[in-house]
C-alpha cells in the first residue's frame, strides 16, 4: 500500500465510488442481458 | 399564419389564465425569495438579477405543455398539418404566441420587481433589454420541447427535463447582462451573444419542431 | 383524378393494409368498407399525407386535398363563425373567406347558431361545424372519416346534398361510413387487402 | 458486401457474440494493469500530492463521457438517415453507460478540486459542463423510456440529440463566458494533459484503452440486450395478430 499521505480518504474513496459505479453499470448491464436472452428463449420456444 | 396567431391570442386571452397565470407564478417566485434568503438589501441587491432571470424562465416554462396539447387532443394539429399551412411556420407562430402571452408581460413586469428586490438603478435598461431579447429563445426552445412530448399522457415533468438544460445558455447571458450591467461594467457582449441564440433557435428550431410533430402525427 | 396503386399502410410500425389500388375520377366517391380495425382510418390518414406510405403511391393534384377526422378541432373559446373563419383564412390566406363562410354555414344550418361558442355546442352541431370547415376549404379531394357519426337523419341528409353538390362540381371524396349516405357511388371492401403476417413492419429486420 | 451489412440486426448478433467476451477480457486487462500501475507504483505530484493518482480515474472517464455522447450522436444521424435499427439501439444502450462516465468525471472531478479549491464542489467551467451533459443525459434517457412506439421514440430521441449537442456546445462556450474570472491556471486546472509527466502519462494511456474497451463492451452487449427486446416485441406482435 503506497502511502497516501494528508489525501488519503479523498483518493480511497474517489477509487472506491469509481469502481463502484463501473460494478453497477456492468452488473446492471449483464442481469438484463440474462433476463431478456431468456425471455427471448420463452417467446421463441412457444412459437 | 397571422390567423393562427390571432387565434391563439384570442383563446389565450377568452381561457383565462393565459396572461395571468404566468405573471403570478414570477410575482410570487420573487416575493417569495426574500423569504428565504434574508432580508439585507445588499445580498437581494446583488443577486436580483440572477433571481430575476430564473423566476421568468420558470415562468415560461409554466405554460409550456399547454402550447400543442390542446390542438393535439381536439384534433386541430392534424387538420393543420394537412392544412396548406407549413407546420415550419405553424410551429413559429406557436411560440411566438407563447411569446406574446408569457415572455412580453414578464418583461414589461421585470422592472417592478426588479425596484421590490432593490436591483441596482444602473441595470434596469439592461433587464428590459434582455429579457427583451432572451424571453423570444426561452418561448421557442419550449415550442420544440413541447412538440417533443406532444403525444405522451404525462408529458409535463418530461417536458421541463427536457428543456431546462436548452436554456442554459440563455439564462447564462441573460442574467449575465443584467448583472454587468448592475456593476456598471460594459454588457455589449453579454447582450450580442443573447441575441444571436435567440436569431439562431429562430432559424433553426421551427425546421425541427415541425420534424418533430409530423412524427408524433403519423 | 386521384390515383392510388399499390399501397402498403402501417399503424404503429405494423402494415394493416396491403395492395390497395383505385381510381377515383372527378365529379365520383368512393365508399370504404370493412369492419372494425380494418384500417380504414389508416389509410384515410396515409391518403391525406398524415403518415408516409410504406409502399405505393398516391396521386392527386398538388394542394388539393382535405382530410376530416373523428376529431372535428374545434375551439371551445371561439364562436361558431370564428371557428369557421380561422379555417378559410388558413385556406384562403383571406380574400372571399366571408362569402364562403356564409355559404357553409347554410348549407349546413347553422345559421343561427353562428354567435355560439364551440363549447355550448351539441355532439351533432360540432360534427355540422367540423363539416362546414370542408366547404370553407374549397378544397376539391376530400378525405372523410365516418363524417356522419352523431348527425341525425335530417343532419345526414344535409351533409349528403352538400356533398352530392361537392361532387357534381367535380371534387372528389374518399369516404370511410357504415350508412348509406343516398349516393350512388362504387364500394371498396378493405377485408381483401388485410396485410399478411409475415409483410415488412418496421420489425421486420428483428425476425 | 458493403459494411452496412455488418449493421442488420441478425448480422449483428452474429459477430457480437464471439467478439463481447474478448472486448470484456481486454477492457478488465486494461484497466486492471492501468489502474493498479497507476495507484500502487507511480510516484506523487509534488505539488498536488497523493491525489495526482485519481487522474487515472477522472481523465479517462471525462472522456468516455463526452464521447459516450459523440457517439450517440453520430448513431443518431446514421438512423435518420439510413434508417438502421441496430443504431439507434446503440445510441439508446450507450446513453446509460454515458451518465455512469459523467457521474465519474464528476464525483473525482470534485475530490480532485477539494486539496486546490478547499472545497469539494466550486463552479468551475469544466465541472460545470459536466454537469450540464448529465442532465442533457437525463433527459435523453426519459424521453427514450416515455414513448411506447420504438421507431417514434428513436426518431424523437435522434433530434433531441442533434438539438442537444448543439446547445451543449453553446453551453460549454456559455459557461467559459460566464466564469472566466475564476478560471485556474494550467498547473492547478484539471486539464491534465497539459503538464504530465511520463510516470503519469504510460499508465494513463493504459487506462484510457481500459476505458474505451469498456465503453465498447458495454455498448455491444446493452446493443444485443436491445435488439432481443425488439426481436421479442415483434414476435409477440406477430403471434397477437395470428
Amino acid at each position: 500500500m503506497p502511502d497516501l499521505g494528508t489525501y488519503a480518504v479523498e483518493v480511497l474513496s474517489a477509487y472506491a465510488v469509481s469502481i463502484a459505479l463501473l460494478a453497477a453499470i456492468v452488473g446492471l448491464s449483464w442481469r438484463r442481458y440474462v433476463r431478456v436472452r431468456a425471455a427471448l428463449e420463452r417467446v421463441e420456444k412457444n412459437d | 399564419m397571422i390567423a393562427l396567431l390571432l387565434r391563439d391570442l384570442r383563446l389565450a386571452v377568452r381561457a383565462g389564465g393565459g396572461f395571468g397565470l404566468g405573471l403570478a407564478f414570477f410575482l410570487i417566485v420573487v416575493v417569495l425569495v426574500p423569504f428565504g434568503v434574508g432580508p439585507e438589501t445588499e445580498l437581494l441587491s446583488r443577486i436580483a438579477p440572477g433571481i430575476l432571470w430564473v423566476a421568468s424562465l420558470l415562468a415560461a416554462l409554466l405554460s409550456l405543455d399547454r402550447i400543442f396539447a390542446l390542438d393535439y387532443e381536439d384534433g386541430s394539429l392534424a387538420l393543420l398539418a394537412t392544412s396548406p399551412l407549413p407546420l415550419e411556420g405553424v410551429a413559429l407562430m406557436k411560440a411566438l404566441a407563447h411569446w406574446i402571452t408569457t415572455g412580453l408581460p414578464l418583461t414589461i413586469a421585470a422592472p417592478a420587481l426588479g425596484f421590490l428586490l432593490s436591483l441596482a438603478p444602473e441595470a434596469y435598461v439592461f433587464l428590459l433589454l434582455s429579457l427583451l431579447i432572451g424571453t423570444p429563445a426561452l418561448s421557442m426552445i419550449g415550442t420544440f420541447g413541447a412538440a417533443l412530448t406532444v403525444g405522451l399522457r404525462r408529458g409535463g415533468l418530461l417536458l421541463s427535463l427536457l428543456v431546462l438544460p436548452l436554456y442554459v445558455p440563455t439564462l447564462i447571458f441573460g442574467a449575465e447582462a443584467v448583472r454587468r450591467g448592475a456593476d456598471a461594467l460594459d454588457p455589449t457582449g453579454a447582450l450580442l451573444l443573447l441575441g444571436g441564440i435567440t436569431a439562431g433557435t429562430f432559424a433553426l428550431l421551427p425546421f425541427a419542431t415541425a420534424a418533430v410533430l409530423r412524427i408524433n402525427l403519423r | 383524378m386521384l390515383t392510388v396503386s399499390n399501397l402498403t399502410c402501417a399503424r404503429g410500425g405494423v402494415p394493416v393494409l396491403s395492395g390497395v389500388s383505385f381510381e377515383v375520377a372527378s365529379g365520383d366517391a368512393l365508399i370504404l368498407r370493412g369492419p372494425n380495425g380494418i384500417g380504414k382510418t389508416t389509410l384515410l390518414r396515409t391518403l391525406a399525407g398524415l403518415q408516409p406510405a410504406l409502399v405505393g403511391t398516391v396521386d392527386y393534384p398538388e394542394d388539393a386535398g382535405a382530410y376530416a377526422s373523428h376529431a372535428d378541432g374545434i375551439k371551445a373559446a371561439l364562436t361558431v363563425t370564428e371557428n369557421l373563419q380561422f379555417w378559410a383564412d388558413v385556406y384562403e390566406g383571406s380574400g372571399s373567406g366571408r362569402t364562403l363562410r356564409e355559404t357553409a354555414l347554410e348549407a349546413f344550418d347553422l345559421l343561427d347558431l353562428h354567435n355560439r361558442m364551440g363549447g355550448t355546442l351539441s355532439a351533432g352541431q360540432k360534427r355540422r361545424l367540423g363539416l362546414a370547415r370542408l366547404a370553407v376549404t374549397a378544397r376539391k379531394v376530400l378525405f372523410l372519416d365516418e363524417p356522419t357519426v352523431s348527425l341525425d337523419r335530417p343532419s345526414v341528409k344535409l351533409f349528403a346534398d352538400w356533398l352530392h353538390d361537392h361532387l357534381s362540381n367535380g371534387g372528389i371524396a374518399v369516404i370511410a361510413t357504415h350508412i348509406d349516405l343516398g349516393l350512388d357511388a362504387p364500394e371498396l371492401d378493405l377485408t381483401p387487402f388485410k396485410a399478411a403476417l409475415d409483410q415488412g413492419g418496421s420489425d421486420e429486420a428483428f425476425l | 458486401m458493403s459494411l452496412w451489412e455488418y449493421a442488420n440486426p441478425k448480422r449483428f448478433m452474429g459477430w457480437t457474440r464471439p467478439v463481447l467476451p474478448w472486448t470484456f477480457a481486454l477492457a478488465g486487462l486494461c484497466l486492471a494493469v492501468g489502474l493498479i500501475w497507476g495507484f500502487f507504483f507511480t510516484p506523487d505530484d509534488f505539488r498536488q500530492g497523493s491525489t495526482v493518482k485519481i487522474i487515472y480515474l477522472h481523465v479517462p472517464a471525462a472522456l468516455m463521457a463526452i464521447n459516450a455522447w459523440i457517439m450517440m450522436l453520430v448513431a443518431s444521424l446514421i438512423w435518420v438517415v439510413r434508417r438502421h435499427h441496430v443504431s439507434a439501439l446503440a445510441a439508446r444502450a450507450a446513453a446509460p453507460v454515458g451518465v455512469v462516465m459523467t457521474l465519474i468525471a464528476l464525483f473525482t472531478g470534485g475530490i480532485w478540486g477539494q486539496p486546490m479549491w478547499g472545497t469539494y464542489w466550486a463552479w468551475d467551467p469544466r465541472l460545470t459542463s459536466f454537469l450540464i451533459l448529465f442532465l442533457f443525459y437525463l433527459g435523453y434517457i426519459a424521453l427514450w423510456e416515455a414513448i411506447e412506439d420504438p421507431d417514434t421514440a428513436a426518431d424523437l430521441t435522434s433530434v433531441l440529440c442533434m438539438v442537444g449537442s448543439i446547445f451543449a456546445i453553446l453551453s460549454r462556450y456559455a459557461v467559459l463566458f460566464w466564469n472566466q474570472g475564476l478560471h485556474q491556471g494550467a498547473s492547478l486546472s484539471l486539464d491534465a494533459e497539459e503538464n504530465v509527466a511520463d510516470v503519469f502519462w504510460f499508465p494513463l494511456l493504459v487506462c484510457i484503452a481500459g476505458f474505451v474497451l469498456l465503453f465498447i463492451a458495454l455498448v455491444l452487449m446493452r446493443t444485443r440486450t436491445e435488439i432481443r427486446v425488439r426481436r421479442m416485441r415483434a414476435l409477440e406482435a406477430r403471434m397477437r395478430r395470428a
